[in-house]
């Protein structure tokens, strides 16, 4: 079913956890739905230097978040939002067709979190 | 994280094929292989032994040989009851009861049949999964010509009034199919006490083979036909006889029934031990189904804060294999419609898993699930933004 | 008079299942035993070789292996098919058209959709058993939704001109379903050129096991579902699939494919063989059947002034294992409709006698049938008081 | 499918053949419907003391012909008058459901027979 790439990024997800005093958080999906991604980014200089997850979903949910938070880790701002679910499937090998939701997701929760630090910038 | 282990607590999903099983059936792939239905000797060799195995599937259940039908599984023997008991007594009504914890191959079969200008009633259940009587009663009208209720759910493991059931649709002339699907090989049943018209039963969910299946159908039932074509079973299914399956069936129930108190205790008696483990373990959880009125391999719980799917994915990475009700392990949206219909909410039912034990389930398996089931569920609430609000 | 010899010249009826498709079949009885719609691991090794399985069946046809579904057989394929694209076009047309000597598991169907309100249009065949292009053509009309024509008929082994109806189906939009039950495996099938829509098959015609079959059905094909439950199959045909089955039927159409036109010329060797020698020795003898275009494996006669039940089983004592289209071996009172509708007489249609050969057959075994089928047919000619008459 | 008794004399069916001068011969039954059965009886002083039959049909055709010839031989026609497809039937250990109908036409035939012989005989 899942790509062997899937399966090492949702045994062994990277960038697991919470940040204190992040940058910039966003938080997407639903518990309804059975997906919540949410993403703490840690910025400097423009530069994503620290990023963690926390996910509750299946076993795409919590791959997409893993490799996303890999992909966007030590890029700008700006590179940071070029990030789209097919980048997010392709880094993962692909993902059955009713899971390409999942990499919506994470496409969307970076983008969120991104939104909250400039956000969080303007209002300084 | 070795996948050497590998422990299979799937068996409501489907069993193997007990070796006693496979061995009765293999002459009839290659040495009896005529068609039942040719007058030559290679023929009539096969027909005895399909005339056995129907003797032992009516043995099991209380029925005659000859109101026990070979299907294809279970689904069509379901499709065939109600569709077919519909479409036969469409002139006496067009009201069908059942319920909203049932199979999808009765609801979607249900379904279609109101596309088709039937009227079909879903009653509801209790928290544990329990259709209530006086429910049945109050739904019936006089347009009503069929009530269709699962015997034990394969998700929750709840087992139905079936008996009182029965005595009910007895008394107000209404056929009443039952879907038996998990129960047969489980519980003891007899359809001529418990008043069971139809009664639906597939052979891969009790050691027997997979695409084999009977409908037993009481004498004198109206039911038309839903495979039309030869004249095979005395010319109400159609199709070449499946002889191994067939064969197969029948020596799988007739073990099945041979030590079913003896199964049913061993078993009862792990699943109350991996239960008591798990919920003395684990915070958050609970047990969905019936606390007594249950099949006896069934445990059926719901972690709060975590997702199904990742919970099976995290037990079979330690070898492991279970089930969930989850949303994403079928592929749609919506968590299992059973989960849903005893109360719980979303994000709750998500979080499902069933393990279902069988005759190769040892206490060690137990344990083994014991040690390593409230560390993964950890892990993955750790994960969860969900569980930080409550720990906060 | 001993039955030590045996003797199967029924290969149209029903095949053993090959070793080789057998010892393929055998682990996912016990070892790979998973319900390929599970994620873990036991359900995941199992799904694999249901793919392999479609992907082998595909090719077979000129298939896309999405385009393959799996069923219980023949007889489910032909219902699905018929009735499923039936109701999916509804709106479009009532209307249907099939042949006389279609399979029950065809007739019976287009029967049932007739009460149901559909209109259908049998036509009939030349005394060859040979549908006309022309008579397809004019049976046309703007209701027509659906032409199901078998593609070779299991009695006499007829092939009708299947490419010529695919083409004229699509030059008028309707859709082509071909039973295709007793050409898979005897015949080069290419749906695509041959512009099939739909197309049955069973596995345990071609040295696959009982049970077992599939339909095609081209992308795009409206089709509703016959059998309603879970998603298997794409969500197209519910219940939990036959594994062992699957993987034998993907074996055994492997194997026929491979060695389709070395068996077909060695089968056709023998067959000739027969016809000839049953001609030329046994007056009064009709081949029934087309000449040429016919089926490898079918030697179909009529013996007049005799009946076919007493000669397959005298047949039978001497070790031979035929068929007939008696009405005797039926139990009904007709002889088979597909010997009426080539133009024979009852008495004529009541004295046929199908022998059709398979892979074990040889020269000998001719040879055997050749030596003892002029001597009964003797022996119940001297019986038969319509005989008197001739010799008289 | 069929008891041993049919298959007995299935395969080895008495009195088979016709009888030349016949003093009564009766046929029942037509190629239409796959069965004919013939009768041929030599009847001194009352007495049955030969019967041949010919028979076009099925195995329990066959069958029930020979048996019921057997039955009949040796019978005065009062006795053979009372043979009744039920006795076929059950002299053969039984008979398949759908082949009943066998042991109808035997029974006709026998009947069918005397009565040309009778018929015969007034002519006289
Ligand atoms: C032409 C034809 N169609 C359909 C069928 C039905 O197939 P099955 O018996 O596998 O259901 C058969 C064989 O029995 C057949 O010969
Ligand atoms: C309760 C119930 N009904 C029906 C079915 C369908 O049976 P099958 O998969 O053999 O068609 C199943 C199992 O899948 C079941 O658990």
């Amino acid at each position: 079913m899942y790509s062997e790439k899937v399966m090492e990024h949702f045994s062994n997800p990277r960038n697991v956890g919470e940040l204190e005093n992040a940058d910039g958080v966003g938080e997407v999906g639903n518990a309804h739905c059975g997906d919540i991604m949410k993403i703490y980014l840690k910025v400097e200089n423009d530069v994503i230097v620290d990023v963690r997850f926390k996910t509750f979903g299946c076993g795409a949910a919590i791959a997409t978040s893993s490799i996303a938070t890999e992909m966007i880790k030590g890029k700008t701002i700006d590179e940071a939002l070029q990030l789209t679910n097919k980048a997010v499937v392709e880094a993962l090998d692909g993902l059955p067709a009713p899971k390409v939701h999942c990499s919506v997701l994470a496409e969307e929760a970076v983008k969120a979190a991104i939104e909250d630090y400039k956000n969080k910038q303007s209002k300084k | 994280m070795s996948t050497a282990k590998r422990i299979y607590m799937d068996h409501a999903a489907t069993t193997y094929t007990h070796r006693e099983v496979l061995q009765e059936m293999l002459p009839f792939f290659t040495d009896y292989y005529g068609n039942p239905s040719s007058i030559h000797q290679f023929g009539r060799e096969v027909k005895k032994n399909i005339d056995i195995a129907r003797e032992r599937v009516a043995k099991a259940i209380g029925a005659l040989p000859e109101e026990i039908y070979f299907t294809a599984g279970g689904s069509e023997a379901d499709n065939w009851a109600i569709k077919g008991s519909a479409y036969a007594n469409r002139k006496k009504g067009n009201h069908i009861i059942t319920s909203v914890i049932e199979h999808h191959a009765v609801l979607h079969t249900c379904e279609y049949l109101e596309k088709e200008g039937f009227e079909v009633t879903y009653l509801p259940v209790d928290r544990f999964g329990m259709v209530s009587v006086e429910d049945v009663r109050n739904a019936i009208t006089d347009k009503t010509i069929l009530i269709t209720l699962m015997y034990a759910n394969n998700e929750i493991g709840t087992i139905q009034p079936i008996e009182e059931i029965g005595r009910l649709a007895k008394e107000k002339g209404i056929y009443f199919h039952t879907d038996a699907v998990q129960a047969v090989g489980s519980v003891k049943i007899d359809v001529k006490q418990q008043n069971i018209d139809m009664l639906s039963l597939s052979a891969h969910k009790f050691y027997g083979p997979k695409g084999i299946g009977a409908l037993y159908v009481r004498k004198g039932v109206k039911l038309i036909s839903f495979l039309h074509g030869g004249a095979q079973e005395r010319g109400r299914r159609a199709g070449t006889e499946n002889v191994p399956g067939i064969v197969g069936l029948g020596k799988a129930i007739e073990l099945a029934s041979g030590k079913l108190d003896e199964s049913v205790a061993r078993i009862t008696g792990l699943r109350d031990k991996l239960v008591q483990g798990v919920m003395e373990n684990i915070p958050y959880t609970r047990l969905n189904g019936h606390p007594e009125k249950r099949l006896a391999n069934n445990a059926s719980f719901c972690f709060e804060y975590i997702e199904g799917e990742s919970l099976l994915l995290n037990l079979d990475l330690k070898g492991v294999a279970g089930s969930s009700g989850s949303a994403c392990t079928s592929g749609s949206l919506d968590p299992s419609h059973v989960l849903l219909a005893i109360g719980l909410p979303h994000e709750i039912a998500h979080g499902s898993l069933r393990l279902s034990l069988g005759e190769i389930n040892t206490e060690a398996d137990v344990d083994y699930v014991l040690q390593i089931l409230p560390e993964i569920v950890d892990k993955l609430r750790q994960m969860s933004p969900l569980y930080e609000k409550v720990k906060g």
